[in-house]
């Protein structure tokens, strides 16, 4: 039962959902909302099942010896903050809340990210190698792009910048292109196997 | 040639601090892809509306918020009203303190102005219930104030009296709004992209599906010069360039010795592969 | 490589009588009841509806017979990558990347390799690594490697904390595989799925620990790191022709063959299409617009 | 900004950094605050600005079709009973099988014939020659049901070449991002920490 009814309910969704977009009515509009409604707040439900899964994960790592404990206090207690915080004092301009996030945690994201900077350059140095035809390309397009998209590329030469967009414009579209037609076709065939219920993995273990 | 990973990293610190303390001024030349952006903007009627999305997470803040802060200068300078939300859950805070700050800086009034409506996840569904009605999909704006309480979005039912949509992003969320509300309402789509995301686009702008893209730190850079304003990342163009050129610098290197390590090799051992 | 031939699921039929209800209705009612069908979206009907017959045929007639799939030299690297890491008596990491769950089409078909991995380190007596982003893909890693395990008849292999979720967060994710890779010192690192930003440190981490690295991703930013940083790469829809040639799955091969059909129309109708163009017919490339 | 925000965006910044010399326990704090930080975000923004107003307030208000949301949230949190889990499979199911036809066509116009029309319709020009090759060039060298022999090798190879200068503009833009970032935390750190730089 519990996996014959999930491959109709999909099904039935799918079918719905497709067909709906070839069809001038109201109630079939409005019903189409109503669905759209619904997979939101599955989503936030879902997303709140994954945070308490992270959670029961750090209060177990507290009950272990060793230094992993320690640091999942701290976990523990940036949640805790946000949440006493964001629920305590609201979330509007002013807020402690919106205080932590301006000045911790987009900062703190912001310097991880900005990491790659550093890795971008390591593995320039060690990977970029024109060993064959193609990745003497690759390594080309990059070298042209690099230098062409800042003010040194206009100092080297005016040309630089223009071959630039050219290359952006034509070849380097020609081949997102190709693949977002590709890519395109993949998840649409995905799609429609999904809606037949053939294919299940989505079901989780057993589904198949 | 093996060397350190923090050699080079020291290098990739060095390009972007000195010329930080040290400006070269080096002269930032305005692309046809920002001016493009510019010209669209600058054809709206006053008063039309712009629904500008941060679709992005708070770990590409440097690069967004500059992007972000270009349009509403922009915007709220010829008196177009903006429409401000955010599909990513972090950019509900980012978009938040923007839209405040720029519209503090211009004097315009909440309600009348501009408006900010808050989060919504599951993209595909919200931008897709947009197009039916806006109240239905942010019944309150951020600061739960009820929708039909703020008199500017009181007259906006849905995409039909939007005059464009700014979705400042760093991933893929450009495309649903193609796929979702250009290529099912029509509605025209401008994206606002961290520089990583600008060749994904391409492909988008020249079938026409988003009207312009204004692409990264320099991106935004150009915008200010076209807006006739101090260029605010003027400064941090002398230090992309120059980080810039010692990646490039690096890449070359790396290539040197590579084919000069194969040379060696293949006199040594005739016939022997490399790689 | 096993074949699984008369494995295939049992398709639903509700679905497709709904489809062809549906489908009656609309068809011959372009002309006749033009104020309830959306004219305007003929096009996107009939590219519907060419799709959904090449991929559901090819699928049907795969049942009885295995479709050819051109050999990619990704796939071909995944066994010599097995055969060192044993040789190095080091472990084997499988990565799905951050940027996809179970519903997306890139982990289902990561996961379909997955299967023929674990069966050959079975053989060869080499546990897998497997830190995940996400506790339902996480669990269906768990099944698949137990299964692959039990099928090379080493089901003692499998250690349920070499296979589990770690964290959501993107660049926790990252800083915690880092971390099994410096200590576990694994000797092939397959990074197949969606990936985003953590790609490339994880790709740089399993090189400083000298792995072999071999990936594959829909992701095309991603991609260009992939193709610097990797020893191997399977460039977008390689993935899903590489899932399909591994495991014989007669679904997989099917809608490969389904979507090749479809390229070819793709690129036969963008050929009439500039034909017609250059002598001046424009209403064919219109209905695209 | 406060001065003592300032010191406290200043140091976490370096904590992070400090992993480029290599792993340490500031990092590694760092990490673990970052990631409860933000859990405990978005725990927030959903609840009070989706499910408040979206779920529970219809549902006080007697919104009595809001019934069926809240029993399909619901049945998501019973995969917290791992023997119920199964019954989780319905919202899933929905959630997957409108997501999948909601796709289907859309998918289908915007990277599919949308792309084939632009392609197809300045064919005029050498860019919009070049750009046609291309495009059916890349197509064909993910066509999987034959061997690249023959005709369809040189093929596949000019697709190859497209590929590559794709790849490595892509590359070259992602530098760009990156180095943007980092130009941001730099002139926090040198500007509003340290001071040495005007902002």
């Amino acid at each position: 039962m519990l996996r014959k009814i999930p491959v109709m309910v999909c099904a039935v969704c799918g079918v719905f959902m497709a067909a709906q977009y070839f069809i001038v009515s109201g109630p079939v509009s409005q019903l189409y909302g109503t669905v759209l409604d619904w997979m939101q707040i599955i989503f936030v439900c879902a997303l709140l099942v994954g945070i308490l899964h992270v959670i029961t994960r750090q209060i177990k790592n507290i009950s272990r010896p060793g230094p992993e404990r320690w640091y999942a206090m701290i976990a523990l207690f940036g949640i805790a903050l946000m949440v006493v915080l964001g629920f305590g004092w609201g979330i509007s301009r002013g807020s402690p809340f919106l205080w932590v996030f301006d000045h911790v945690q987009a900062p703190m994201q912001t310097t991880v990210f900005s990491l790659l900077a550093f890795y971008v350059a390591s593995a320039a140095y060690r990977g970029f190698r024109a060993r064959h035809a193609e990745s003497a390309v690759l390594v080309l397009a990059a070298l042209i792009v690099l230098l062409g998209r800042v003010p040194v590329g206009e100092i080297i030469s005016p040309y630089v910048p223009q071959t630039v967009s050219w290359v952006l414009n034509v070849p380097a579209v020609a081949a997102k292109r190709a693949i977002l037609i590709g890519i395109g076709l993949g998840m649409t065939a995905t799609a429609i196997k999904v809606i037949a219920g053939m294919e299940r993995t989505y079901l989780g273990s057993g589904g198949r | 040639m093996k060397l350190d990973r923090r050699i080079i990293f020291m290098i990739v610190a060095l390009a972007v601090v000195v010329p930080l303390l040290f400006p070269l001024g080096l002269p930032v030349a305005v692309t046809d892809e920002t001016r493009a952006v510019y010209e669209r903007l600058e054809r709206l009627e006053q008063g039309s509306v712009v629904m500008l999305s941060f679709d992005h997470e708070a770990s590409s803040l440097p690069e967004v918020r500059p992007l972000a802060e270009a349009i509403l200068n922009h915007c709220f300078r010829r008196n177009i009203r903006v429409v401000g939300l955010a599909l990513f859950a972090e950019g509900a805070a980012v978009g938040y303190d923007i839209l405040h700050d720029l519209a503090a800086r211009h004097d315009k009034q909440y309600g009348h102005d501009y408006a900010y409506l808050g989060y919504r996840p599951q993209y595909t569904a919200a931008i897709l219930g947009m197009g039916e009605s806006i109240r239905e999909v942010f019944p309150t704006d951020y600061d739960d104030t009820p929708y039909d309480d703020i008199p500017l979005l009181r007259e906006i039912r849905n995409y039909g009296d939007i005059g464009l949509v700014v979705s400042v992003a760093d991933g893929s969320l450009p495309t649903y709004w193609v796929e979702y509300a250009q290529a099912r309402y029509g509605q025209e789509i401008i994206a606002a992209l961290t520089a990583v995301m600008v060749t994904a686009y391409a492909p988008y702008v020249d079938a026409g599906q988003i009207s312009g893209v204004l692409g990264g730190l320099k991106g935004a850079a150009e915008y200010e010069i076209l807006l006739g304003r101090h260029a605010a990342g003027k400064r941090g163009m002398d230090a992309q360039s120059l980080a810039h050129l010692s990646i490039a610098v690096m890449i070359v290197i790396g290539n040197v010795v590579a084919f000069g390590l194969r040379r060696k090799n293949e006199t040594t051992e005739a016939g022997g592969h490399s790689s | 490589m096993i074949l699984r031939h008369g494995k295939m699921p049992q398709v639903s039929s509700v679905p497709f009588a709904l489809l062809l209800i549906f489908f009656a209705l609309i068809l011959p009612s372009e002309a006749a009841a033009a104020d309830w069908y959306a004219a305007e979206r003929t096009p996107e009907l009939a590219a519907v509806i060419i799709c959904a017959a090449a991929v559901l045929v090819s699928v049907y007639l795969a049942r009885g017979r295995r479709f050819y799939v051109r050999p990619l030299p990704g796939v071909q690297a995944i066994d010599d990558a097995l055969g060192r890491a044993t040789e190095m008596g080091a472990p084997v990491m499988y990565l799905t990347g951050w940027g996809g769950d179970l519903a997306r089409p890139t982990t289902m078909a990561s996961l379909t390799i997955l299967s023929h991995v674990a069966r050959r380190t079975a053989a060869f007596g080499t546990p897998i690594l497997f830190p995940s982003h996400d506790p339902v893909v996480a669990s269906a890693a768990q099944d698949t490697i137990q299964q692959g395990y039990a099928a090379g008849k080493r089901p003692e292999l499998y250690n349920s904390s070499d296979v589990a979720f770690v964290t959501q967060s993107q660049l926790g994710y990252a800083a915690a595989v880092d971390g099994i890779m410096s200590r576990r010192k694994p000797g092939a690192v397959f990074l197949l799925g969606s990936f985003e930003g953590e790609a490339l440190i994880l790709a740089e981490t399993a090189h400083n620990v000298g792995a072999v690295q071999i990936s594959g991703t829909d992701s095309t930013i991603q991609l260009s790191f992939f193709l610097v940083a990797c020893d191997y790469t399977l460039i977008g829809e390689e993935l899903f022709a590489a899932s399909g040639y591994l495991s014989g799955d007669p679904l997989i091969l099917g809608a490969v063959r389904g979507q090749d059909i479809l390229k070819i129309i793709i690129v036969a109708v963008l050929l009439i299409g500039t034909v017609l163009g250059l002598l001046q017919i424009h209403v064919f490339a219109e209905w695209f617009g | 900004m406060s001065d003592i925000g300032i010191w406290i965006t200043a140091l976490a910044t370096l904590a992070i950094y400090s992993f480029l010399y290599r792993d340490n326990p500031f990092y590694k704090a760092a990490e673990y605050l970052l990631i409860g930080l933000t859990v405990g975000y978005s725990l927030v923004i959903s609840v009070k600005t989706v499910l408040w107003p979206g779920l529970v307030l219809p549902l006080l208000g007697g919104d009595t079709a809001k019934i069926i949301p809240l029993v399909l949230g619901g049945l998501m949190f019973i995969r917290l009973v791992p023997k119920l889990g199964g019954w989780s499979r319905i919202p899933l199911a929905v959630y997957v099988g409108a997501g999948a036809g909601v796709s289907i066509p859309a998918m289908l116009k915007a990277r599919v014939l949308q792309q084939m029309g632009a392609t197809m319709s300045n064919v005029t020009t050498i860019s919009g020659v070049i750009m046609l090759v291309g495009v059916i060039t890349t197509i064909l060298y993910f066509y999987f049901s034959r061997e690249q022999k023959g005709l369809l090798q040189p093929v596949a190879k000019i697709g190859t070449y497209y590929m590559m200068i794709f790849f490595g503009a892509t590359f070259g833009y992602t530098v760009m991002s990156r180095v943007s970032l980092l130009i941001g935390r730099m002139e926090f750190l040198l500007g509003d920490w340290l001071r040495l730089i005007a902002r």
